[in-house]
This record gives structure tokens, C-alpha cells and sequence, in this order.
């Protein structure tokens, strides 16, 4: 048989025998495991899966083996994640580290960062936050002001950045700060790796209107680095900086598209019974009582359904060695604005019932579903708002002139 | 009809925007909210309304009031709006106090209804129980007859002002089912009465809202509003009239949401330039003012209409409804999404609006249950 | 009785018996007559019944007598307007001389001016044609090329001018032309008036998409005018022409506003009628066939009536002694955009029916609308686009930088 | 299903939209339709068509084909959508031409299926009648037994390529009445058959449709397809095959015209600029795009699920024409409108766009219709 055949083989083999013996009871599915010096455990064995996959390689298939990964090709790495949901296994290790500044490394890092940082991803050992944007740089990002001052081979970090997700559980900050001041504000911009834990940094949680806090404002206050830990080069940093922004808009649309991790692949259907459950029906099993709701949601399934399909082509495209299309430039704006639509479908089907916080009254599926309603508000301007995706695809895609 | 404001009119506007303004009025909804404040609103403010003589606007003078209608309580509500002030003038005075000037006995507006207009106490209107939507004949209470009076069980849902409330008109199903117009009867229930509980339920805008327990209670026949007249009749006229009011209160909120968006638009700068000089951000805007401009019209006549009881009142209300709700739910997520990051922060007052919007959406009717009201007072 | 109680029983008793007597048959209320000197006849006595009108100066009410008005305060004109509807009569004489260059002549002209140009409006003999926009100076008017040269008490005039509506019918035109090429664009632009019979002017209609021609292109070579016919002085034009575009706004407004002139005040029963004649009902006189489509159809009539309170509101305001107030704005905008909707609409419900040219297969009405239809996707461009109302909203009313 | 072309449908993507552009096609509909050409297309560019093997692609090599899908017949609809070419490719080929195939005898391939393919003769589908929408079950025709056949009587409308058409399929109701699902048959119909006349209708798209009168014309009864089978469930079978091949071509008309929008927005200056650098015309057209690639998706989908007979493939289907209909009428509506002036007159052709937009999306059920539909088949 084929290396490949052999390869799903042996998988199965650990998967299905090894591995429940060296780990006991699996983590379910749906139990996101971040890993990092203080971890989270959704799942007693959560993190003792990550470990033993890690061993194998299996937290980041396509990676390098010097690197900590798999070093497997597109193919087998498909095969990974396909027998992972066959099984109703998790992926055994999520975060920053995985999606964002471990493909940037392998793409701008020299061997010598390779070597040091990627293993510790790999292993789930350090857990990663993003610094990008500040108060005064949002969608105007090149504006950064966050100093880096170089002296020798140590760093002083001075200034501060905002929207950094989950800094407050963070190890390791990949970030982007001001290293020049004249010229192009462009340049001047250096993209370095810093370690959280040290009293210059000060890290706070900001509450949304959901009442979440999944992001923060992080305070450098003479904070150190090292020169060895900027990436790409003094002055470089912007280019690396939209590459990792190109992950970042990926990551997000697949997380919010349909079939994404964001949400369950069966809207569709949700939907329907959340509209037969308070709308009620015709008769049992019938039509939607409201036929202008029912149209509705067809109406969002549909849209829904084009979106997924587009993702398919994409992934097909790819798969068939094409370069990403230009459809891959709407997948993160029109990914988050099909959450706020399925939000807001299913506020109007629940009526009166989706407009709770907590306590008495609301059962608690409606209480998470208008918080998480209220959280997808926030999808359309984080990670670039909805406004500058569409100027990308104006200027980059249509070729509109500036 | 008149779509313009007369000298009192405009001075009461004008009146009553100072009064809110000066209350800090989102500060305060702030302090409520995060002391957990039992009330959610403070009496005194309610007592302040009823010496400016806001309370007493829409009842006549033999009641103790001015004898005006709903083109001048929406004034009163619209400055509310702005503010967002959670004092429960709507259910106290438009809904539950209208009832009771309706339907009630000498002895009902003595004991409720004067006071009530003095701001003394505070009344409330239990309508709707859960999962029951915006249909009112799905009352959310059963009243069997017993000697002299009735027994009344159920649970009625976001009874709005109904926690603390000293008083509550419960519309209660003496026969028939959900769906009969007839069947249904209006008691007024004091506070304390065995068998009657009301707990606080905390709902996304931060208003007082209750659940309304009734396990039994057993009130006299004197209890009962217009009584062995049409109840239904008397519940839809006053929540239309309080619809109207929540209209005004709405155009209030989306005002002031658009005028802060404006401001926003006016001072942020990105890439060295006010965000408000990128023309899709101006023409979205623009959009938006014309979507207050629709609203402000609808609201004014609807208020006329009930007021001069025109054969189209209904309808316009439905309108009026119908175009808030979706014209303050657009201009509200358009307000997040134009103030970027800090609009999604429980820091910025700009959310507030939003989690209002959608409260006062899924109040009296959402758009598409007064679409369809719409068309069947039509005829199609 | 008070001066106005007798204005209207003068004005009853001249409508009811005199009228009748000199004219004979009256023309209907939907005959619109726009004069001029080849004057079309919508009813046979549509010329003589304007006549008769402008002998008592009710063709222009509120002009002045001098200028061939009336001479009659608001409250009287309103009275005509009122007295003419309740007897089903039409409003006399239509036209851009009324609505447009007469305002501007009494707001601009000199009293000489005034004399020898309002009188022929009133009486209906003289047609007026707007000559605006120019291939090159669209959206952007001020950037017009067309030349106005002058000599002595001579101008010439060169260029084209485009959208000029029923140039063809047209005898006399106002219109802006550069008189000076250097400075400010707006500067140079002088605003006068010709006399279109000439062999200098050629007017050549031009077709649209819905097979009508209301529109012309007009080309002039050493077209010849008077120096006494500039409004408001030579580089003044620009003051003129802005607020003769206002005259214009409103009455495009008021046309396709609810109520307005320029559709049926019925419309949301008309669109009922059309929906049970297509959809069917549930059982007679019962409800819409289709929920979803009545749905639509209650949407659109809500906002229709939105829109006409606000004109209401507007008007109100005015009458009440307030000036215009910002929602004035929204007319033209929102009344061509609601025009266009109604119209989409009444296709939908109508299906395949909507979609007939010409011939077999489709009835009259059905022809007639989907012409309409077609010729509604010119209001939001026609008499400033609505991207120009969106920026003048969001520039004047809003307060918006540049 | 995988949604990526091979090699081969990217050569005959390629190779259609060459034919089609080489014919200077816009130029060409506007001569057909203003010298009022009685056929309103080319033959010999239909019979150039059939050289290229397109005709053929979707039947078996039994019946003469090349046994490919609705995979590859989108690509030449595609193309043609962008040229709004007028050759009655989807009525004769994907529409009538795949009746036959289905449920047509021998004789029936030989006598017009072979010659269809060949590009020698034309045939028409007559589905629908006056006022009947889009339910198939409506059929224009009823037939009733004779000796030996059946003698058809009714008026079909906007026949797509019914004028001048051979032979016509026509489907007729033998038993029951409107709603019946059983009672309906196809039979083929020679033109110059004594009882059928075709009269040229004429639509704002000038395609080439007409008017079908049966007055009693008598067919045998080896003129009935799939005979004694179910007659609706072939001609919604071809319905939904043709249903794809025209969003194909919406598709390439909506690129097209938003192409050409695109390029004006580059060349059109005003206030010294190009208007496409204005940032609300940017978000517009950006907008437009992203309808753009949902629908090629769609698209494709559909496409291959019909061919893979796959479960949902009706519902994909419909998904594709609900879609196509709402994003071609927007493509083309906001066309018209960036073009300006010039965009709402007959001489320039953006106009075209928007009425051939219009008619596809009244042509096999419109955006709504086909809502209710999917939802149907869902079970809800």
C-alpha cells in the first residue's frame, strides 16, 4: 500500500489504541486547549493530549521535525485533522502561537529563532499575545507610536498597546513598535518577540458590552527585550506585520465562516428549530408558523451557503495548486457579518425572551445567545474593521485608484 | 393634523431636555446599574417629574391633569430617550395610570391614579407572560371566579417598572383561550396582596423590569377595570398609547446616539485626517439622518393621531412602532461599528444605546408583528 | 365675512359659473399643460382654459400683478390650489418657466427683466428649457465648458449642453456658460438667458432606456443672446444657478414624494390592488396570497408614508413661519429612491407579466409600468445624483469635515 | 465535489469566452433588435456552436454527445451572459433538447435531438402560461384523449426561443387541475402542426420568446414523452438543469457588467479625479464584488450537484437562482447608476445589462419563489 495509506494506518493505530492508553479518557471535541505557562485545562487530560500528540509532532503537522513539528506534507497533515474529527478528537493545541506568529516565523525568522521559539509552541509551553494596535493607531495602523529603543544588544520598551487578545493569559508578546521617527511612518517600524513576565509590563483586561474581557490594554513601561528577538531586521517590521495580518484575516473568516470553528457547521438547521421552537409551526414538523420569519431564514441559510461553498473554492483552488484567489479577500468581512446576521436572525425569532443578561426569566441557552450577540458586534472591527477590508479589496483587488 | 410644535410644545421640549441633561443622565443609569441598585431608577427624580406636571399631561383635569395627549407626553419621553433615563414614567403613568383613568372607579383613581400623577407611587401593567410574544390575548394570568371576586394564578414576564411597583393592572383570562379577543378582564392588584410576588429581572438595558408571580391571589370584584366591559379593548388602547410613548423615547435614543456618532466622526483622526471626511463614512451617516428625519415624523403624527382618536390611529402607531424599531436598531450597530474599538468596550456610553435599542425593540412589538397588525387593520 | 371668505366665494362662484361659460368643456384634473409657442394639448381646451386663468392672474398666484401674477398672500394661493382640487380642476400651466427660471427671475432679475420675462411665463406663451450639464460637467457642474463670449450688447455662445429635459418643446432657455476661463471655476460662470429659435442652436433628443426621450442634447455654434438677458451680472452665474437647483430639489421631491404630483397619493392601495390582481388573496377580500410578499408590500407603504408626513412636517413648518428646516434635505434623495422601489416592487408581484416591451403577450398597464420602471432608474441620477445629496447632506446638515 | 475547473473546462471556459467576444456580441443584439430581425439570433452562430461540440456536451455519446455536465454547460452560458448572446442555446439544448434525451423515444432523438445537437434545427420548451407564475404545475396546455392521441388546446407565454422554433415540447395537463403533481405530459410538437401557431413576443430584453396558441391541434400518442410516466417530475427535472444553465449565464452577464462599471469608475473623472477614487463608490463596488464571488460559487455547486444527482442538489438549485436573480438585479441596478448620466440611456450598453438581469430573474422562478421552494424541500 501506498506510504500514504500506510501513513492513515499507523494513525489510526495510535490514535485509536496508543493513545487512550497513555492518556486515559479523551478530551472531547470541543475542548480548545491554549497551552501556555499557566494553562487551562477545558479538560482534565487536556493538556497531557497536547503533550503526547506534541511528542508525535501532531500539534503542528506541517512544521519542520527540528522545529518541534510533523514535518509532513499537505496531504498526510489533511489526513491528521480528517481522522481527528472522525474520531471526535480536539486539535490538540490552539492559539496565536499555532495560527499567527508560528507561520511568520517559519517565514521571516532566521534558524537560530526557529530553533528557540517554534519547539515551545510546538510543545504548548509558551502561550502568545499580539501587539499591534494602540489608542491612537487603530485602522491607521503604520501610526504606531510605541517605542523601542536599541542600545547594544537590550531593548527598552516604553508606551502602550491596546485590543491585544487574551494578554492577560499571555507569556510571550509578538508585537510591532517605533524604533525611528522620521520619515516614512512606515518605516521605522520593527517587529520584535518580548517576554511578558517582567514588572515593566502591565497588562489589563477591557470589558466589552458582552461583559467578556477577551482583550486588553498592555502598559510598557521601560520594558526590556532583545535584539537577538526582533524578527526580519531593525526597520523591517512592517512587512512582517502585514503578512501576519494576511494569517490573522484567514484565521478569522474560517473561525466565522460557515463550517468554522466559530460556530456550528449546522446553522442552517439550528436556526429552524430555534424558529419552530418559539415561532411554533403549522402542524408538527411542519412549516415555520410565520412564513415572513420562515423566508428569513432561508433567506440566511442561503447566504450562508454561498459563503461556505466560496471557502470550498477557495480550499479546492488551493488544494488544486492555484495561489490563494482574490475571494479570499472577502472571507473576513463577510465571515463576521454573517455572525451578526445569525445573531440577529435569532434575536428576532426569540422576541421578548433574547433580550435578557441574567437572572430570572430567561432560560440560560437565551442568556448565552444575547451575550454572544452582543460579542459579535465587536467582530466587524476587530482585526481590521469591515471598512478598511473593503478598501483592500477596492484598491487591491478591483484596482480602484486611490 | 399639524406636524409642527406650538410655543408650549417647544418649551416643554425644551424643558424637559434641560432636566434630563442635567441629571448626568448616563453616569447616573451607570451607578444604578453597577450598584446593583434594588430600584433601578430613583424615586426622587420620578417625584421632580410629577411637580413639573409631566405626569399629569395626558389625563384630563377632572382627574387631576392637564388635559393635554401624546404629542406633548413624547416629549417628555424623547428627552428620556436621549438619556436614557430608567425612571418608569411609561408604565407607571402612560400604561398602568391610563388604564386606570380608563377603566377605573372613583375609588381605583383615589387610591392609584392621583398618586401615581403626584409621583407618590409607583404603578405597573403585567401583560405578557413568557414565550407568550406580543399577542395579548395570550394573557399571562387565569382569574376564576370565587365568592365576591376572583382567585388569580399565572406568571406574567418583564413587567416593566413592576419591581418595587405599589400597585400592578394585571390582564387576566377569566374564559375562553389565547387567540379569543373576548374573555379577558383587567384587575388592579396592590403590592403586598397574599399570593402576589414580584421578583427583579435584569435584561440587557439595565431597566427595572419584574416577573409577576401569581400563586392564588384573590382580589374582590371592585378589583376589576371597566368592569364586565371589554378588557382586551382597554388593554390594546393603552399599550398602543404606551407604544406611541416608547416611540418618543426611541427617537430620543437614536438622536442622541447619531449625535454622538456625529461628534465621533468629527474628532477622531486616522491616517492624519478626521474619519468624518471619508466619504463612506459621510454617506453612511447621511443615511442614518435620514432614517431620524422618517422617525421623527412618524412619532409626531402617530402621537396626533391617537390623541385626536383618527379612524387610521391604529395603523399609524403600528408604523411608528415599526419604523423605530428597525431605523434605532440600525442607527444603534451603526453607532458601535463608526466608533470602532472603544464602541464595543462597556467603558463607552455609545453600547448603552444599542443594548436599549434592542430592549425597546422587543417591547409592545417588534417591526414585523406591527407589519402584520398593519395589514390586517387593512383589510389585505 | 372676512377678506379671505369672500376671496374664496369670488373664486367659487368665477369657477363654478363664469369659467364654464367662456370655456366650455374643462379640461380634467391629470391635464397637464406646459404652454409655449407650439403648445401640445392634452384636452382641446387646455390652452384657453390657461388663458382665461392668466387674465386673473391664477396661473402665477403669488407673482406680483405687474409680472402677470395674481398677487395673492400664501393664504390665498393655498386657497386657489384647494378650490382647484375640490372641483377637479388641473393647476393651469406646468412647467420649468413656474417652477424654475420665474422663482429665480423675481429672487435675481432686474425689475426690466422681470417685465419683459414673467408676463410671457404667466400667460403660458413662452416654454423654458434648463441648460445645465455638460458631458464633462456632471456631478461636477462647475467644471461646464460651454462659452458665453461678449461683445458690446452681444453674446456668443459655444458648446454643447446635455440633459436639458424637452429642449425639443422648448422656445426660450436659461442656462450657465463661462465667461471666463481663468480663477475659480465657480467664478466665470455667468447665468443668462436665449432665445432658442435660432439657427446657432440644434437640439437633439436623446433616447433612455426606458424608449422616451425627455431628454435632449443641445450643441450651439455662435448662438447669439443679449447682454440684457444676464441674470445677476456677468461671473455671478454660480450664486443663480445654486439656488435655482434648489427650486429643482424640492420640486423633484414634491413630484415623486407620496402625494406628489408625479404618482398616485393611493399607491399603498394601488400596490394591495396589484397584489391580490397577481398574487391572489386567501379567500376574497381576504388577506395577500403570499405572506411574504404582503409583507413587503406593508413595508414599502409604511415607508412611503413616512416620507409623505415628512413633506407634512415640512410644510407644516413653513406654514407655521419657520424656514425650510434640514429634513428638506432628504426630499429629492428619498422620493426618487422610493419612486424606484415602488416600481421594483409592483415587478415582482406582477413576475413574468413585468417584463413585455412592446406587443403580444402583456396587457397595456403592464407595458406601461415596466416603461416606468425603467425610466424611474434615471431619478437618482437626473437633477443631482444621489451621491451629490448624500454629500451635500452630510456636508451642510451634518457637519461633516471635508 | 470539487469546486476548482480541470484543465479541459478551463481550456473550454477560455475557448467560449473567445467565441463569444470575437463576435463583437453587443453590437450585434443591438442590430438584431433595432432592425427588428423576426428570429433575434443568428442560426449559423447556433450551428457554429454545435461545430465547437457545446451543443452536444450534456448528452450521452449514445444519443451523440460528449457526456460531460452542467459543469461545463455553465462555462459556455457563462460566456454568452457576458456577451448577452441571443442564440437559443438553453432552450433548445439544456431545456428541450435534454427532455427529449430523457424521455424521448428513438424516433423522437433522430427526428430532433440529433438534428438539435447538430445545430440544424431549433426546439422550444412551452411550460408556463399568462399569469401562472412560476408553479408547474399550471400547464398552459390541456389535452384531451382522441382516437389514437391527444388534441391540445391553450396559449403558452414567453416561450424562450419558441419563434421560428421546429418542434416544441409542450407541456400539457391530460387529468386533474392546477396543484396536481400527477395529470401532466410532455409531447412533442412539430412546428406547422394544424392547431399550433407561435407569435414573436417582445421583451426589454429582446430575446427571442413567443406566445404558443393550441386550438385544437391533434398529436399521436407516440408524441408523448416518458409516456405514461411522470410527466412533472421530467419537466421539473429539465426545469432545474435549465434553472442552472441560466445562472451560469447571469453570472457572466452580472461579471461583465460589473467589469465595465469597474473600468468607468477608473476613467470617468470629475472634480479632477477619477470618481472610482471616491471611497463610497470603492465600498459599493467592493460590495458588488463579494456578490460576485458568492454567485460563481453557487454556481458551480449547483451545477456539479445536479450532475452528481446529489441529495440536496435541488435545493442548490434553488439557492443558485435565489442568488443569482438578487445578485444580478443589484450588480445591474448599481451599474446603471455609477455609470450616471449616460448610464440611463438606450445608446450606451450598460442598459442591456439591466434588462437582460431583469428578464433571467423572471425566467424559472425569482429570488422568492425559490426561498418558499428550498424551504419546502427542507422539510420546514
Amino acid at each position: 500500500m501506498t506510504d500514504v495509506e500506510s501513513f492513515r494506518a499507523e494513525l489510526v493505530e495510535f490514535f485509536e489504541r496508543e493513545l487512550p492508553g497513555q492518556i486515559g479518557e479523551l478530551p472531547p471535541a470541543t475542548a480548545d486547549y491554549w497551552g501556555g505557562r499557566r494553562p487551562e485545562l477545558p479538560h482534565p487530560s487536556s493538556q497531557r493530549y497536547c503533550e503526547v500528540m506534541a511528542e508525535r509532532g501532531l500539534t503542528a503537522p506541517t512544521w519542520p521535525r527540528e522545529y518541534g513539528g510533523g514535518g509532513l506534507d499537505k496531504e498526510c497533515a489533511k489526513i491528521v485533522t480528517a481522522e481527528l474529527r472522525r474520531l471526535g478528537l480536539p486539535v490538540p493545541l490552539v492559539g496565536f502561537g499555532m495560527s499567527m506568529i508560528g507561520p511568520t516565523l517559519l517565514q521571516f525568522g532566521t534558524d537560530e529563532q526557529k530553533r528557540e521559539h517554534l519547539p515551545k509552541i510546538a510543545l504548548g509551553e509558551i502561550r502568545w499575545a499580539q501587539g499591534y494596535s494602540e489608542p491612537n493607531a487603530g485602522s491607521d495602523l503604520a501610526s504606531l507610536a510605541a517605542s523601542a529603543r536599541i542600545a547594544g544588544d537590550e531593548i527598552t520598551i516604553n508606551g502602550q498597546k491596546i485590543w491585544t487578545s487574551y494578554a492577560d493569559k499571555a507569556d510571550w508578546m509578538f508585537g510591532i513598535f517605533r524604533t525611528d521617527t522620521g520619515g516614512k511612518k512606515q518605516e521605522g517600524i520593527t517587529f520584535l518577540l518580548l517576554d511578558m513576565a517582567q514588572p515593566g509590563v502591565e497588562v489589563r483586561p477591557i470589558k466589552l458590552i458582552s461583559g467578556a474581557s477577551p482583550f486588553c490594554e498592555t502598559f510598557f513601561t521601560d520594558a526590556r527585550a532583545r535584539t537577538r528577538d526582533i524578527i526580519h531586521g531593525v526597520g523591517n517590521g512592517w512587512t512582517v506585520a502585514k503578512a501576519l495580518l494576511g494569517h490573522e484575516r484567514t484565521m478569522i473568516g474560517d473561525l466565522f465562516g460557515a463550517g468554522g470553528r466559530g460556530r456550528p457547521a449546522t446553522a442552517g438547521n439550528l436556526l429552524v428549530e430555534v424558529a419552530r421552537d418559539y415561532i411554533g409551526e403549522r402542524e408538527p414538523g411542519g412549516r415555520i408558523g410565520d412564513p415572513v420569519l420562515r423566508d428569513r431564514v432561508t433567506q440566511f441559510t442561503m447566504e450562508e451557503r454561498c459563503f461556505a461553498l466560496t471557502m470550498q473554492r477557495s480550499a479546492d483552488a488551493a488544494r488544486a495548486g492555484h495561489k490563494p484567489g482574490p475571494e479570499s479577500s472577502i472571507f473576513k468581512i463577510y465571515g463576521t457579518e454573517l455572525n451578526q446576521r445569525r445573531h440577529e436572525l435569532i434575536l428576532a425569532l426569540r422576541g421578548p425572551q433574547s433580550v435578557g443578561w441574567e437572572g430570572e426569566g430567561f432560560d440560560p441557552r437565551e442568556l448565552a445567545q444575547t451575550r454572544d450577540w452582543l460579542r459579535s458586534r465587536g467582530n466587524t472591527i476587530e482585526g481590521g474593521t469591515s471598512e478598511i477590508q473593503l478598501n483592500i479589496i477596492a484598491k487591491h483587488v478591483l484596482a480602484l485608484p486611490d | 393634523m399639524q406636524l409642527a410644535l406650538t410655543e408650549d410644545q417647544a418649551l416643554l421640549a425644551r424643558t424637559a431636555n434641560e432636566f434630563i441633561t442635567a441629571g448626568e443622565p448616563l453616569a447616573r443609569l451607570r451607578k444604578l446599574r453597577d450598584g446593583r441598585d434594588e430600584r433601578g431608577y430613583a424615586l426622587d427624580r420620578l417625584a421632580r417629574m410629577a411637580e413639573l406636571g409631566w405626569t399629569g399631561i395626558s389625563f384630563s383635569e377632572a382627574d387631576g391633569g392637564l388635559g393635554m395627549g401624546l404629542a406633548e407626553v413624547v416629549l417628555v419621553t424623547e428627552a428620556m430617550g436621549r438619556g436614557l433615563a430608567p425612571e418608569p414614567y411609561i408604565p407607571s403613568i402612560v400604561l398602568a395610570g391610563r388604564a386606570v383613568a380608563l377603566g377605573g372607579s372613583a375609588q381605583h383613581k383615589e387610591a392609584w391614579l392621583q398618586p401615581a400623577i403626584a409621583g407618590q407611587k409607583v404603578l405597573a401593567l403585567a401583560h405578557s407572560r413568557r414565550r407568550g410574544r406580543f399577542d395579548l390575548t395570550r394573557a399571562p394570568v387565569r382569574a376564576t371566579r370565587v365568592d365576591g371576586g376572583f382567585q388569580l394564578s399565572g406568571e406574567a414576564t418583564q413587567v416593566w417598572g413592576g419591581h418595587l411597583a405599589d400597585a400592578y393592572v394585571i390582564a387576566a383570562r377569566t374564559t375562553g383561550d389565547d387567540g379569543d379577543r373576548g374573555g379577558i378582564a383587567l384587575f388592579v392588584v396592590p403590592a403586598g396582596t397574599p399570593g402576589l410576588t414580584a421578583v427583579r429581572q435584569h435584561r440587557i438595558d439595565s431597566l427595572n423590569v419584574a416577573q409577576l408571580v401569581l400563586d392564588g391571589a384573590v382580589v374582590g370584584d371592585d378589583a376589576e377595570l371597566a368592569a364586565g366591559g371589554d378588557g382586551l379593548g382597554l388593554l390594546s388602547r393603552v399599550i398602543d398609547e404606551a407604544t406611541v410613548a416608547l416611540t418618543g423615547e426611541m427617537l430620543g435614543g437614536m438622536t442622541e446616539a447619531l449625535e454622538r456618532t456625529l461628534g465621533y466622526l468629527r474628532e477622531r483622526r486616522q491616517f492624519g485626517v478626521p474619519i468624518g471626511s471619508f466619504q463612506a463614512l459621510k454617506h453612511r451617516a447621511a443615511r442614518l439622518y435620514i432614517e431620524l428625519e422618517l422617525s421623527r415624523s412618524v412619532v409626531m403624527a402617530a402621537a396626533r393621531a391617537v390623541d385626536a382618536q383618527s379612524a387610521d390611529a391604529a395603523q399609524l402607531v403600528s408604523i411608528a412602532k415599526a419604523k423605530l424599531s428597525d431605523a434605532y436598531c440600525l442607527v444603534a450597530n451603526e453607532a458601535v461599528q463608526l466608533h470602532g474599538g472603544i464602541g464595543m468596550t462597556d467603558e463607552h456610553d455609545i453600547g448603552l444605546f444599542l443594548k436599549r435599542a434592542r430592549a425597546s425593540e422587543m417591547t409592545f412589538g417588534d417591526a414585523s408583528y406591527h407589519r402584520a397588525r398593519y395589514a390586517e387593520l387593512g383589510g389585505y
